[in-house]
């Protein structure tokens, strides 16, 4: 279970001083899928470093499975947002995705059969041997994911995983991440700025406010499990659902959180 | 063709510039180069080669191999870590700043009088472009690719032999080629002491016995010997940060 | 109770790295104080960081010695500064224009390794053992060492930043200005704190080896009478400028890089 | 007074600004002592000394006429005259003592070296100042005068100041050296074997000053007016060692005790012609001239 | 007018040869809002960048106002698809937004009267002084799009410039954008991946195949001028337009033209 308590981020350099985070509290049951939600600039990344154990929070503590985490746990994966810097120049996209698995002390038939079925799942096939700064914006997002997919982590973290790929790419991908949970159970964490998306996806929605940042509300998606782009998105509690989160997001960039009732 | 005109031409016109103006030069010091060419045959003789520039040439790649190393090794440990680098800067600059000929001395007091003493005298002077630029290459990685190797625990060598050190790759590689002109520079000023052959003892012998035709073609040589190293030395940046100027060119060129 | 003093909470980061700082040079005149007088070398020849001190002592009150620092320091500022300027300028425009990179990369490949020693008979042949012999391999010493920054470091330009600043049409000297320069800076400064520690060595080879007036002289004469102690202090003397020289550039580096990743962060050990 | 462009430089009352290349060491204690004296200024010649490190230095900057004149070890001399480097001697500069075992250089071992005589030089490593110079060239004729074999002798180049440290570890069998070094080599208890100086010549005529052959053809009535100050200053300091060790300290940095205690070379007022004779058989023995031989009479005036 | 003609691009790298754009021609009238889609690699980056004159074709012609393209036209600003990497580390947001005003040799007053305009338009009032990498991926590409919107440019070239901003502030940067086009004409090429947004933001959709890339279908987009999130998005109009955009990326992601009529 990943437990995050008072988390509280001020940023200071120089004068500046910036209250990422106020006062944080929340829970992930192990093998859930939750989305979080909340305005640009709320603190969503800064969240998940801490929560990756790669920025120390100023207050407060995240537990896994009642550890503390100091440094990044073990069977832990992210896919940054800024996919394009995560990558690393020197490597070709096999070798990139490779790498963690080779600290994995995989064999490498393992490693090979990892790397081509993840690459083939994001639609990359036939791209190994490229740089990842010959590839387009969405492609090397896609490489960023397949690094993170092949990794078979037990924790996923992921950062605006789809903000540059198109729409029909989007859908596969999403499908894609709900199966590898379901298959895997793994625990995810998944930050979005698409409502629909975190609908789609998740079994809980999380809502954080503007900065100051606390949780604004939480809900949990209770549609079947059995998701399919067609049908799912034509449900009307998925039209029900999502208005509920779109308008606590609303209240949220409005400051306060919203009096309507919840759902 | 084109590479061969990039090359070759400016290197031709100063020399053309340097026969043309000094053609009918009655300074002792600085002749004619066409008796500076005639010279450079007549001294540098295959004997001459293997006799006097095998040796320097050894001296040099050793030293030159040796700073290496200790250079990059020195400057990761000291780029990664600030407690490191705020206890050894003193020194470093300390030693770095006394000029290798008044160390050598102290140096023969060691390291006898030996090659040893002048591959020490090269390590001495030459490590420090690639100590410097180490350093601050490794300080300068990215905190994006830092944190993505973090999170999925690539950690102990494989950090620093697959991200940090290909990170830091091209500024080591602007202090590596640093080095390398610097090590020639040395290898010459350690073959001013207690050397019997080498090609620096060489030149400072014809620079002793007035030979100065002779002089300037050694320094010739010495220029010929950077340039080939040089270029030695391109060839194999080239390959090894092919991702870094594929990286640049990309969008330019392509 | 005694507290280990890195954990004192009294102490700021900086009084800490401070600290750090004089560890070292502590440590190395230790180390210079044992070595003779436990035997391990002749101290004839390399005598104890004491009589080294003692001996510095004394010449810090002769007005000699100051004239030589004065010399030695003058060369340097004057040869640096000649050499920085020239090697930033040339960098700049041949980094930036690709057809003289290419056509010059295999001339400064050729005259970069020619040792600036060799050019003393040039350099007394030009200027006797005035100031210009110094200045003359000083500042071809230097000038390399920035000329080869320089280029790398405008070969460092991230291609989006460059296409940024032509999208909105910046001028060259606009790009340069505002990309360009930036983005080499931090490679401009790495040229300039190596450029100043070599124009030191050879501001002082150049006295001890010319003999032109400054701190190598002094060196000289004293290795020459067999002062060794001066001319450890002398060596050290020398030494300490350099640090001084370091120190200097770096506080500026430091200000003028806020932005820059090896100064906004550290990376983690 | 003179008017020629590579003469010194004339100031307005009539006096030559004039100056010499010298190496800091005793030898050019004279010229040093007849500054402070006068007999340079009674001249009109106002002096300056610029210190070089050897003839390297120091020629080049005679031939272009940044000083006019210089100080240098005769067989340099005699090798730049082989290859026609533009220059004439204008006075004696230092001599051996001439008297074996009182020399103000000589070749030193270790106390409990084997070494016992030159001949014993033989087959060893020897350290002088300057490979194919005055040192080789004397300390083989040493060891031949000593029944032994010079051939094989390696000499290594390592600067007099270097040697001491150099001797004491071990890394040369025997060291060359001139005053200070020798005092300091002995002081350690080092021992003599070889006086090469006093074996290679009676007499003879170590170094000299020297002029380009340019300023000695445009100017010779100021090279005639430094002759005679260089001259008296060497007859003075012959005749006041005492003053000589007091103005060592001006211009070197050799203590107080070393300064009384070391051996002072002789200051004759005259080129040891016969001397520099055998310094040119002996360089042209070691073959330290290539093809050609010295052309003593057109170096001396 | 800008008009592109048979348009080829082939990126070679060593061995790898990618044929980028096959054979692309359309036009954009003066004070036109055109929408680029298509799936994910399948070229609009490097499209742009060779309208903007920053990439060479291998063949065919851009031509803004008859005049043929070799380096970027005046008045011509660009979002870049990689913001992050845009903006230059070592100025604060305010100079970053200001110097190409500068470049352009506008009076102080103006400079900052612009700036402070546009950063308060993308919601950053107040951020002026930080460094770009002080600011969350959202901030960093509305600076960006703040840099643009600033330089009041006659033509407006934007690469999926939303990518990293939450659904609310989305809805406000489309609406600055249709603003800022009505008010000053300025021509607008805007790539994006959600079908939504270039239904409800441009005049014209073009819709390009996937690689070996060509134009896939063009169509109008007849809803009225004035548009509002929400009652435009509620128009059957609406969502007749964005099933058929839909329906011929999917056919795109097929490899051939779909079949369907036009609508
Ligand atoms: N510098 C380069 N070298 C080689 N190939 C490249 C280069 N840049 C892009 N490509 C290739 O060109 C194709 C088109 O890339 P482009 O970036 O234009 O796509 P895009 O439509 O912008 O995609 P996305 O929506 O994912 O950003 C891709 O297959 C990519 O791999
Ligand atoms: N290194 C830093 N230094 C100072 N301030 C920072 C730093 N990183 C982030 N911040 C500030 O912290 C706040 C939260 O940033 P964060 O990146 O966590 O937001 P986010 O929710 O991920 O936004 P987005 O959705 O736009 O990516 C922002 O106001 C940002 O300016
Ligand atoms: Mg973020
Ligand atoms: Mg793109």
């Amino acid at each position: 279970m990943l437990e995050v308590t008072s988390l509280k981020k001020v940023y200071r350099s120089g004068e500046r001083e910036v209250e990422a985070l106020r006062d944080l509290t929340f829970t992930v049951d192990n093998g859930d899928l939750v989305c979080l939600v909340g305005p640009s600039g709320c603190g969503k990344t800064t969240l998940l470093r801490c929560i990756a154990g790669l920025l120390e929070p100023t207050a407060g503590t995240v537990r896994l499975d009642g550890h503390p985490v100091s440094g990044p746990p073990p069977g832990l994966a992210m896919v940054f947002q800024e996919y394009g810097r995560s990558l690393f120049p020197w490597m070709s996209v096999r070798d990139n995705v490779e790498l963690p698995l080779k600290q994995k002390k995989l064999p490498r038939e393992r490693r090979t059969a990892l790397v081509e079925e993840t690459l083939d799942a994001v639609g990359l096939a036939g791209t190994e041997k490229a740089y990842p700064w010959q590839l387009s914006g969405g492609m090397q997002q896609r490489v960023a994911i397949a690094r993170a997919v092949a990794y078979e982590p037990s924790t996923l973290l992921m950062d605006e995983p789809f903000a540059a790929v198109d729409a029909q790419t989007r859908a596969d991908l999403e499908d894609l991440v709900r199966a590898l949970w379901q298959r895997l159970r793994v625990t995810v964490l998944f930050i979005t700025h698409d409502i629909d998306e975190a609908v789609y996806l998740g079994r809980r929605v999380v809502m954080l406010s503007s900065s100051p940042t606390v949780v604004q509300d939480e809900i949990t998606i209770d549609l079947p499990a059995e998701r399919d782009q067609l049908h799912t998105r034509a449900d009307p509690r998925f039209t029900e659902l999502r208005t509920h989160v779109y308008e606590q997001i609303q209240a949220a960039k409005r400051g306060r959180p919203s009096t309507e009732a919840a759902v | 063709m084109r590479r061969a005109a990039y090359v070759l031409g400016l290197p031709v016109v100063l020399l053309a510039a340097w026969f043309v103006l000094s053609a009918g030069s009655e300074n002792f010091y600085a002749p004619p180069l066409r008796q500076i060419l005639e010279s450079f045959g007549e001294t540098w003789t295959l004997d001459r080669l293997g006799a006097d520039v095998v040796p320097s040439l050894l001296r040099l790649l050793a030293g030159y191999a040796l700073a290496a190393v200790l250079g990059v090794a020195a400057g990761v440990v000291i780029g990664l870590n600030r407690r490191v680098r705020a206890t050894v800067e003193p020194v470093l600059e300390f030693f770095r700043a006394i000029p290798p000929p008044v160390l050598v001395p102290v140096i023969m007091l060691f390291a006898g009088i030996g090659d040893g003493m002048k591959v020490i005298v090269i390590v001495f002077g030459c490590v420090w472009p690639v100590l410097l630029n180490t350093v601050e290459g490794v300080r300068a990685v990215d905190g994006v690719q830092l944190d993505t190797a973090r999170a999925y625990g690539i950690g102990g060598p494989a950090r620093l032999t697959r991200v940090i050190l290909p990170a830091a790759s091209p500024q080591i590689a602007a202090g590596l080629r640093q080095a390398l002109s610097i090590a020639i520079i040395l290898m010459v000023i350690s073959e001013m002491f207690a050397a019997s052959n080498g090609l620096g003892f060489t030149i400072v012998q014809f620079q002793r016995s007035f030979a100065i035709p002779e002089m300037w073609s050694g320094i010739i040589l010495l220029g010929l010997l950077g340039f080939v190293l040089s270029l030695l030395f391109r060839l194999v940046e080239g390959r090894a940060l092919r991702w870094y100027h594929g990286l640049r060119e990309a969008q330019r060129r392509s | 109770m005694w507290r280990s003093c890195s954990h004192d909470p009294g102490l700021s980061v900086k009084q800490r790295t401070g600290l750090l700082g004089l560890a070292g040079p502590a440590g190395l005149l230790v180390l210079v104080e044992a070595l003779p007088r436990l035997g391990l070398v002749n101290d004839a020849y390399l005598p104890p960081a004491s009589r080294i001190a003692a001996a510095l002592g004394d010449e810090l009150g002769t007005a000699q010695f100051w004239q030589a620092v004065g010399d030695t320091l003058l060369g340097w500022a004057i040869g640096l500064t000649i050499a920085v300027t020239a090697g930033v300028v040339v960098g700049i425009v041949i980094g930036a224009v690709p057809v003289l990179r290419e056509a010059t990369a295999s001339t400064i490949e050729f005259l970069r390794p020619i040792p600036s020693v060799a050019l003393i008979p040039l350099a007394v042949l030009l200027y006797g053992t005035d100031l210009g012999s110094t200045l003359l391999l000083v500042v071809y010493a230097a000038f390399w060492q920035v000329l080869v920054q320089v280029l790398y470091g405008v070969a460092d330009v991230d291609p989006i930043a460059d296409e940024t600043a032509r999208s909105f049409r910046f001028g060259p000297w606009a790009r340069v200005r505002h990309v360009l320069w930036p983005t080499a800076l931090p490679y401009v400064f790495t040229g300039v704190r190596l450029a100043a520690s070599v124009a030191l060595v050879l501001a002082v080879t150049a006295e001890l080896v010319i003999g032109a007036p400054g701190l190598g002289r002094s060196i000289a004469v004293a290795q020459s009478s067999g002062a060794v102690p001066l001319m450890y202090a002398l060596i050290a003397v020398t030494g300490l400028l350099g640090v001084a020289i370091n120190l200097a550039a770096r506080v500026f580096e430091r200000r003028s890089l806020a932005w820059h990743q090896s100064v906004r962060g550290e990376v983690p050990a | 007074g003179s008017s020629g462009g590579s003469g010194g430089d004339t100031g307005g009352d009539g006096v030559d600004k004039v100056k010499v290349g010298v190496i800091p060491i005793v030898d050019v204690a004279p010229i040093y002592l007849g500054q402070q004296k006068g007999f340079f200024s009674n001249r009109d010649i106002e002096l300056t000394m610029e210190s070089g490190q050897g003839g390297a230095a120091i020629v080049p900057g005679v031939v272009s006429g940044q000083f006019q004149f210089g100080f240098s070890n005769m067989t340099s001399l005699l090798i730049a005259q082989t290859k026609n480097v533009p220059i004439k001697t204008v006075a004696a500069g230092v001599a051996s003592t001439g008297e074996a075992g009182k020399d103000f250089g000589g070749v030193m071992v270790t106390a409990d070296s084997p070494i016992k005589t030159a001949a014993d030089l033989a087959g060893k490593k020897v350290s002088v100042n300057t490979l194919k110079n005055i040192g080789d060239t004397t300390v083989r004729e040493s060891v031949r005068k000593a029944g032994g074999d010079p051939r094989n002798i390696t000499f290594v180049e390592m600067p007099f100041p270097n040697a001491p440290a150099a001797l004491a570890d071990g890394q040369v069998d025997a060291s060359w050296v001139v005053e200070p070094q020798l005092s300091e080599v002995k002081a350690a208890g080092g021992r003599l074997v070889a006086s090469n100086y006093v074996d290679a010549a009676p007499d003879l005529t170590v170094a000299a000053y020297f002029t380009s052959a340019k300023l000695a053809g445009e100017d010779a009535d100021l090279v005639k007016r430094f002759t005679e100050a260089v001259n008296e200053s060497l007859t003075y300091a012959g005749s006041h060692p005492d003053e000589v060790r007091a103005v060592l300290g001006s211009y070197t940095k050799i203590d107080e005790k070393t300064r009384g205690a070391i051996t002072l070379p002789k200051w004759p007022t005259e080129i040891n012609q016969a001397s520099v004779d055998t310094l040119a058989k002996l360089g042209a023995q070691d073959g330290i001239f290539g093809d050609a031989t010295p052309d003593v009479a057109k170096l001396l005036p």
